[in-house]
Parts: C-alpha cells; structure tokens; sequence
C-alpha cells in the first residue's frame, strides 16, 4: 500500500491553505473526498440524472439501478443478512432519530430506562432526551473511566430491569477508545435488551461485521466514510425494521392510501419517506469501492502505525496534556495546552494549514465529567501521514512561542 | 430489443381481453397483490379441490397491457394443474423473467410454453418486470393462502 | 430569453437516449441540473471541503459562509422576511414531516381537525396520518372539483371550529391546478387557522413571496428546482420556529447539554440537527443563480405558453383524455388513453426518448376520485420546447398503432 | 494579516491575568452568555446605581485569549460610565469588530480606544468573531436585566 498513491487521489490536497499545504487532521469531522466519489456525482449529474422508483423511463431505470447497487454495496461492506437491513438517511444523525424515535414509540413507556454512555456523542443523547420529555422515561450514563474507556463492567452496573434499550458508541469522537461492544451486545442480548451502536468514527477505520457483532441497530455517516455529504446509513436487523412502526411520511414508503387508512410498503422502503439523497447514495457506492481496493486490514494496519506515532510524538511534547489514553484506540487524540485555550491552538496551527478541531466535539457531557469546556482534538484519515504530524507538533510548539511560554 | 419483441400480439390479445376476469364464487383460497409504484393490485381466486387440483382459477384488478396479459395467461395455464405443478411452473416462469433464457418445467406442453415465452421480452425492462410478474406472486401467496398483501416492492 | 442557450447549461442533454434526442417531460418528478449546480459541488469537494460550523480551521470558515450564503439567497429569492425563517431539510418531505410532527406534538389533541385537499401528495397527508394514530385527530379533505381544482369555497365548507392547521398544495403535482391560497391563507387567518403550504411544484416556476403570501409555513424540494438531490427548505414564520419544539436531536441543535437537562440553540440551528448536507446546500445557491438570471417573469411568460401549446396539442389528439382542466395551470398536464394503460405509454415513448411518468404520482386519494389508478404525466421544465411537444405528440400516436387501436 | 496582530501583547496579558475576574456580591443586574460552538460561557455583573452609572462591573467564565481578554478590557472601560454611553461604546465595538476601520465614540480616550482597537485584528477570524464579542452582548443583556441567555449563533 503506497499512502503517496492513496493521498494523489484526493484533489483537495492540490490547494494551498493560507500559502501551505494541507494538513487535514479534522476527518473526524467529515473526511476528504476520493477523485472517484467526487467524478460520480459529476457524472451522474450530467450524464444520467433521473430521480429513482418512480419512473418507467429509461433514465429512471438506470438511477433506480445504480442506487439499489450502493444498497448491495454496503450490505456486503458491513457484512448484513439481508440487503433490506440498509436504510438509507441524510446522516447518522437521523439514523440515530429514527431510532429513538420509533422504538420509543413502540416500546419505551414511563419509568423505563435507556442507557447510554458518557461518552455519547448529542446525536445518540438528545433524541433519547425527547423522549424523556414525551414519556418520562429516564436515561442512565455508563461511566468513562480516566482512561477515557467505557468497559463492559461499567455497562453491568447500570443495567437494570427496566433499562430497554442500550446505546453506545463503537469509537470515541474524544477519547478515540475503541469500545468492547461485541461483549456489551453478548451481555445485553442475555438479558433481552437490544443495543444500538454510534459507528460513527469506526465505519472508516475498523472491519464491520454485522452478523459478528449482533448488534440490532448501527449508524453510520457517509461524510465521515470519504462519501458525499447527505447520506448516511441506518443498519437495522430486518426484525425490527419490520416491528416498529415507519418514522417520516411520505411518497414511496407506502403500499395503499386511502382517506381512512394506509398501508406500508416492504422493506427498506417504508424507511425511506419522500426524494432520497440519489445521487449522494450512488455515488457513496464509489466511497466503498475506494475503501474495498486498499483494503481494511491495510487500513488498520497503516491507521495503527500513524496513531502509535501521534501520540508517542505528543506524550514527549511537554507542554502537551493528552486527556485520554485508552488501551485499545482510534485516530482521535484529544488534548490541551497549559495556558493556551483550544481555540487559540486550532487558530494558530490554521495559520500553518494545519486543520485541527477545537470545542466540545459535540460531547458536553463528557467535557464536563472531565471539567474542561474544550479540547483540541486531531483525527486521521487514510491520507495522513507522518510528515502531517511532524509539522502538527512543530505548529505546537508556535503557540508556546505566541503565548511566549517558558 | 424493441417494443414489437415486448407487446407481440398475444399479450396485446390477452392484454385487451383478458381471460377469467371474474371472481368465482365458492373459491377456497384468494390473495391481493399491489404494485405500489403504479397503484395496480390484482386479486387472484382459486378453487382447490380435496385432491389439490386446481379446480377453478380467476382473478380480479386492473393494470397495464402486460400485467393484464400475464394473469390472464396464467390463469389459462394453470386451470386444472396440481399444487405441486402450480408451484413448479410459478418458478419457472420467475426465473425465466429475471434471468433464464428457457421454461424447463415438463408440465407444459410447448405451445404453453411458447406463449409463456413471450413474456422474455420484458427482462429488457427492469421497471416492468414487476408488471409482469405480480399475479404470479400473487397466485403463490393465494395457494399458501397467506393473508398478507403482496407487494412487488419485495424483491 | 433564448431557450436554446438555457437548455445548452444543461448537459444530460448532451446525451443520447437509446439513439434518441432526450425529450425529458418528467420535471415535476425531478428536475435536471444546469452545468453550474454540477460544477459547485465539483469545486466544492475538490477545492474547499470541510464541515460547517464546527471547527474554526480556513476550509471550515470559507464552508460555513458558502453554506450560510445560501440561507440568504433563499431568503432573498422567496421574500422572506429574516434569514432564520430558512431551515434546511434534506427535501420538501421532511420538511412536511417536521412541522406535522412538532406543531403535532404541541398543538393536536384528540377531535382536533387536520384539513387537507384531495389533491395533495403523500408526503402532505401520510405525516398527518401518523397523528391521527397516536393523537386521535382526524382529517378532513376539501374536495377538488371537476376541473382538478380546489376553490376557496370548497376549503371554506370544510373549516370548522376544531380545524387547527390546514395543509394545501399550491400547484397540483397532477391536474396542474395552482390554488388561490393566497386568498385560502386569509381566510384561514381570519379565523386563527395556520397553514403549511406545499411548495414542491410551484417554487420551480411561480413567483414565490413569503411576506405577501403570508403563510405560516412553505416546503419546498430543492432537486425540482433545478438543484442538488438531498436537500429542501422549509420556512416557517419566525415565530413559530421559536414555538415550536426541536424535531431532530443531535449535534448543532443544542445550546447547552447536561445529564438532566438540555437547551437548544437558537434559529435556524434548533432545526439543523446533525451534519447537513453541506455540499447540496452550498451548490443549490447556484440553482437561484440560475432562476434568478432569467427571471421568474421571463420563465413564467416562456413556461405559460409552452403550457398551452401543450394542452392544446393534446386536446386535438382524439385517443388523448386529460384528465383535468383547471383554469389557473402550472406546467402538469395529465392524461389517458382509451385502450393503452399509462404504463404502456410511458414505456412506449421511452423508446423515442421521451421521458414521461405514468401512475398515481404520490396521489391515491385524488386517483381513487378519478376512479383511475394510474395517469400518464407530462410535466415541463425551463429547457422543453414547441419540439419536445410535438415528439410526445407524435411518440403519443405510436402507442395507438402498437396497440392497433386506429 | 498574521498571528502577531490577532495575539497582540495586551490581549495576551489580559488574555491570561484577566482582571475583575470575579463575581460582585452586591450586584443589582447580570447576564449569562453562551457560545454553543466550543462551550464557553461567561456571567456578567453589573451595579448600576440610582444615576444609571455603572458602579462596579465583573465577569465569571473561561474561554480562550481573545474571549478573556476582550471580557477582561470592557469590563475595565466600562466603569463609571453612564448607561446610555456604555450603550454607544457597545455598539461602537460590535461595529468595528463587524466593518468599520475605527472607532467613532467621543466617551473613550485615546488610550482607551487604542486598547479596543486591538481586537480589529479579529475581523480576519470569521470564527473568532464570537470570541471576541461574547461578553459585549451579555452586558447588553445584562443592562436590559434580559433572563435571556445571550447566544452567539444568534447571528
Ligand atoms: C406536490 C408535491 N409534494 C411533495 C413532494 C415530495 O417532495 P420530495 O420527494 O422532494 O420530498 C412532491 C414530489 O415528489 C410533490 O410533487
Ligand atoms: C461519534 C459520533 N456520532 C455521531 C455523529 C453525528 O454524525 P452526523 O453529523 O454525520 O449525523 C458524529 C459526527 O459528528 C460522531 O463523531
């Protein structure tokens, strides 16, 4: 695997940011595009744009295939069953929603308990939280440890008899643990309880295997899979899919319309409300198929080596305080500056052309757990490379020098 | 491929006048099939004897040429013709429709055949596929007797 | 104006359809997308990607102002009268969606009353289905005449004391027929009444002013109007977005996240949970560019006429039934044929290019009153012409010698 | 535009020895302000006696430099004056920090002015913007005694 040849294939690197080049560590955020994500859109614009489903015209056909294909992608991407387990979204976000939302419907009543963790990002916590408005259901928080790990035994202790549902984050947005979910699934599903997963950040970096992992509901974000924006991808075993009631409203989700009833269609399209994201859905088709050639084990592989070198290169940087340091982790690295706010740091390595994010990444409850508002966070993508966290470090020590400490 | 290989003459026929258009009155077994991308539905009626013969066949709905030749023909095919047959031929008749180039079911005689073949056209047309395969699902859901509509959505 | 220069911004028309000039008559469906739309996504991805509104790195500022861009176009081109009216949606559907569902949420209760017409698209009836379910409200449908139009008087006889929102088309998506809501909305007012407008077919082609429509809330779908597939606005009166409760939980939408307790940002971000669909939203200010360079007058003036020829065109060919004929009409021509079912039509003129739609478009409740399950549906866009008529015109005629009807 | 105009000495030193960083205990109006972006937040205190003048003035929070130190300057300024001169000098710095190349106020001295003038550095940081004006909207809210949290997405 030649990371020189992967990166060429992503034409944002052939800007100048602020006169220097790119040095993209917010993929965490939302990845960079392929050239061949980026040409598919293009083409499927200008040569056979069509809306799909609807239509019995030659373009309409051709739209309505190419978009059925991604679906068949992706299931054997993350390894489903059965092709109608993939749903498509607008993103993770909604995913997370439409579960929530459907299963709170059917199954959550007063008094029942929801378990996430302090490590959710907003998305798998607000929507839970409107359904402790709407039907006094309570949420408990899994705790992090000072490793910035949620395990298996910290998700034993919260569940209890009325806990009804179970989610949680496959990889950090902020500590970058990697969760032993596997083994949290196997413990809940002994207990009854079915477990939705945030992959999130894992989808691009780690080998997904639905049938392995057992999970009943899994998110994932195309934007974050170096896929167009506007797409996301719900996992569902068929069961529930089948079992819970449809989420939005709308043309192609239905079987019959009468004025005193309605019916839904099959599977996946009664989850599937209105004009999807076509052409983001095909041409996410071409995010796979980049992800496929390199391979995933080449990807861990080399993502390994690159996050080893992260955070070996920051532990030595004395002025750096890395806020996690989980056993089994991803390509996020969260840290903070004595005396320099994370706003200040991704300023003045911007000026560098050094993309890093600053805030609370979505995750406040975890920022207030570890009693600081922000942190600065850098994640990896399959573009980044040694020389990038080089000159992160060297931006690093810049702010020493502006805030002219020591 | 053009349109004369998809509306050759005997499914226009059939298309026009379809055949066992009715609903038999002492069926044994029934089932709905809808299309929800054009709203056709058809409602196939069997009459199943003790021996599982079928001893009458008719449907109801109303579609386009092809999905009106198609119950139409099949019912005219499988009036008289055992469970066991029945599902043989249902088989048959999809998989040719989706990828085969041939019937190979013993059942029918070749002039059956022949007219079931003129259907092959219509792999050409993915959108229309469904058109011509609804009252087939349709008549395996009635024979299972399953209460659930059909959707050509399905598959 | 010339047509064949606005029609050249088009490249699917570059191509041919099984040997054939594409006759693209499916507009109302999805509209084509001029070459600077395609070109703004391309350059977005390849020049300046980066997520909205999170990091504070170079590509994620120039991101934020494209997208925030966009918000001020929309707002300029409908005359809304501030830029947080704009709420971006992933289509006009969950645009619907949204507001059912929230205004449900606060304001529906059991006996109350929904009233819509009898022409309206799943996506403005099947949202409001879903609280007649677990609300027990019920829906009225103001019926549509003869003509395949709803008149004020018909939404008057449908009002009553328990009617809390009425929902209406402002453009049939099958009989063509443009709605006098302008006078619906003041009726409605006039008795406290709110209304949702379904935009889906008029933004494309009618002059759009919020402030002197005056209506509460107004969707519409961004891919018909010569934009980007995955995105659709909704605006809504100030008030009402501050009124009502969030709809979609995640990240973006909030203020400040505790463990017990959540706030939500102010607008339009309490409606924009979760990554957007940046890409499309940033591109879609290129589909105003374009409206807004013609001019909706010149595309009105241009669109009514062609409108004409093809109603008259139709109306001289004896095997054509319309199946409306409204005296206010967009550009919606629907039709049958004794003898050849619309689905046979349409793929008969498919195989000279023409691109039409045949089936119930979303519309069971107005099929069912047609005793019809399906129409034939010609719909046009800025790029048909007097010759895309004809050829339906005469591709019309082979379906009669097909099905040797005279 | 480079980082020695946006860090300029005096707002790194109030940016980091911020001053009536603290909360009055006497005070009679404040307001709390939020920047949802990256979780800062800052409380604002005021005194304002019968005379409509600003007896004492203090802030609460964290944040980054510009924050801290554009929170820690307004406070400084701000003393002693009276209300409807604070009202001018708040929309004087929004308006600078938005367009405008200076400051137009006659209440400010030079020096004072001088001070202000270092956050026009800001203009170059669309997203530090919110940074710098966090705390200026809270005092507006704080004097209008709004129960309103002040937010800067507002705009
Ligand atoms: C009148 C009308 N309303 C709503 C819709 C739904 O819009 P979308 O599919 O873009 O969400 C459509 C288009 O299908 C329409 O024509
Ligand atoms: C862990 C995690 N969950 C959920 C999300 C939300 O994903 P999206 O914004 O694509 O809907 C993100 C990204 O922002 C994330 O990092």
């Amino acid at each position: 695997m030649n990371i020189s040849d992967i990166k060429k294939q992503f034409p944002i690197f052939n800007n100048k940011i602020k006169n220097n080049d790119l040095v993209y560590l917010d993929s965490a955020n939302s990845a960079q595009k392929p050239q061949g994500v980026i040409n598919r859109v293009y083409d499927f614009y200008t040569k056979e744009f069509s809306n799909v489903g609807r239509s019995v015209h030659y373009l309409a056909v051709t739209a309505t295939n190419l978009y059925e294909n991604t679906r068949s992608s992706v299931q054997k991407y993350i390894n489903a069953k059965d092709r109608n387990e993939i749903v498509f979204t607008k993103g993770a976000t909604e995913a997370m929603n439409l579960i929530a939302n459907t299963f709170g419907q059917k199954y959550l009543n007063e008094g029942d308990e929801v378990l996430i963790t302090e490590l959710e990002h907003h998305s798998n916590y607000v929507p839970w939280h409107f359904l402790r408005k709407s039907k006094k259901i309570n949420i408990e928080f899994a705790e992090v440890n000072e490793d910035g790990e949620v395990t298996l035994d910290s998700i034993k202790k919260k569940i209890t008899n009325k806990t009804k549902i179970i989610g949680i984050t496959h990889l950090s947005n902020v500590t970058g643990a990697i969760l032993p979910i596997k083994e949290i699934i196997g413990l809940a599903h002994s207990k009854g309880i079915p477990v939705l997963i945030d992959g999130c950040q894992s989808a691009p970096h780690l080998k997904l295997d639905m049938q392995d992992l057992d999970c009943d509901f899994y998110a994932i974000s195309g934007h974050k899979m170096y896929g167009p924006t506007g797409v996301g991808i719900l996992y569902a075993k068929k069961k529930w899919l089948e079992d819970l009631p449809p989420y939005q409203g709308g043309g192609g989700m239905i079987k019959e319309v009468k004025k005193q009833a309605i019916s839904y269609a099959d599977l996946p399209n009664k989850y599937e409300a209105g004009t999807m994201a076509t052409a983001q859905v095909i041409a996410f088709n071409e995010s796979i198929k980049f992800l496929e050639k390199i391979g995933i084990e080449n990807i861990q592989n080399y993502e390994k080596e690159l996050i080893n070198y992260t955070v070996d290169t920051l532990k030595k940087n004395n002025s750096v305080k890395l806020i996690a340091n989980p056993k089994n982790r991803g390509g996020v690295i969260s840290f903070t500056m004595e005396g320099v706010h994370p706003h200040d740091i991704a300023t003045i390595l911007d000026e560098d052309g050094v993309a890093i994010r600053a805030g609370h990444h979505c995750c406040q409850i975890l920022h207030e757990k570890l009693g600081i508002p922000a942190t600065a966070r850098v994640s990896i993508g399959i573009y980044n490379t040694k020389e990038d966290i080089d000159q992160l470090n060297s931006s690093i020590n810049k702010c020493n020098k502006i805030f002219d400490l020591k | 491929m053009n349109l004369k290989e998809l509306y050759q003459e005997i499914i226009l026929d059939h298309g026009k006048n379809p055949r066992n258009l009715r609903k038999i009155d002492n069926h044994n077994k029934d089932a709905k099939g809808h299309n929800p991308l054009c709203g056709d539905s058809v409602h196939v009626y069997l009459k199943l004897n003790e021996n599982k013969k079928i001893e009458d066949i008719s449907f109801e709905g109303g579609g386009c040429a092809i999905s009106m030749a198609s119950a139409s023909i099949m019912t005219d095919l499988i009036k008289d013709k055992e469970e066991f047959e029945v599902k043989e031929i249902v088989n048959d008749f999809l998989e040719m429709i989706k990828e085969k180039d041939d019937l190979k079911n013993n059942i029918l005689s070749d002039d059956e055949k022949t007219k079931l073949m003129c259907f092959s056209g219509v792999k050409q047309y993915p959108m229309r596929v469904k058109c011509a395969t609804l009252s087939w699902h349709t008549l395996t859901s009635a024979i299972n007797n399953s209460q659930e509509i059909v959707n050509t959505e399905k598959n």
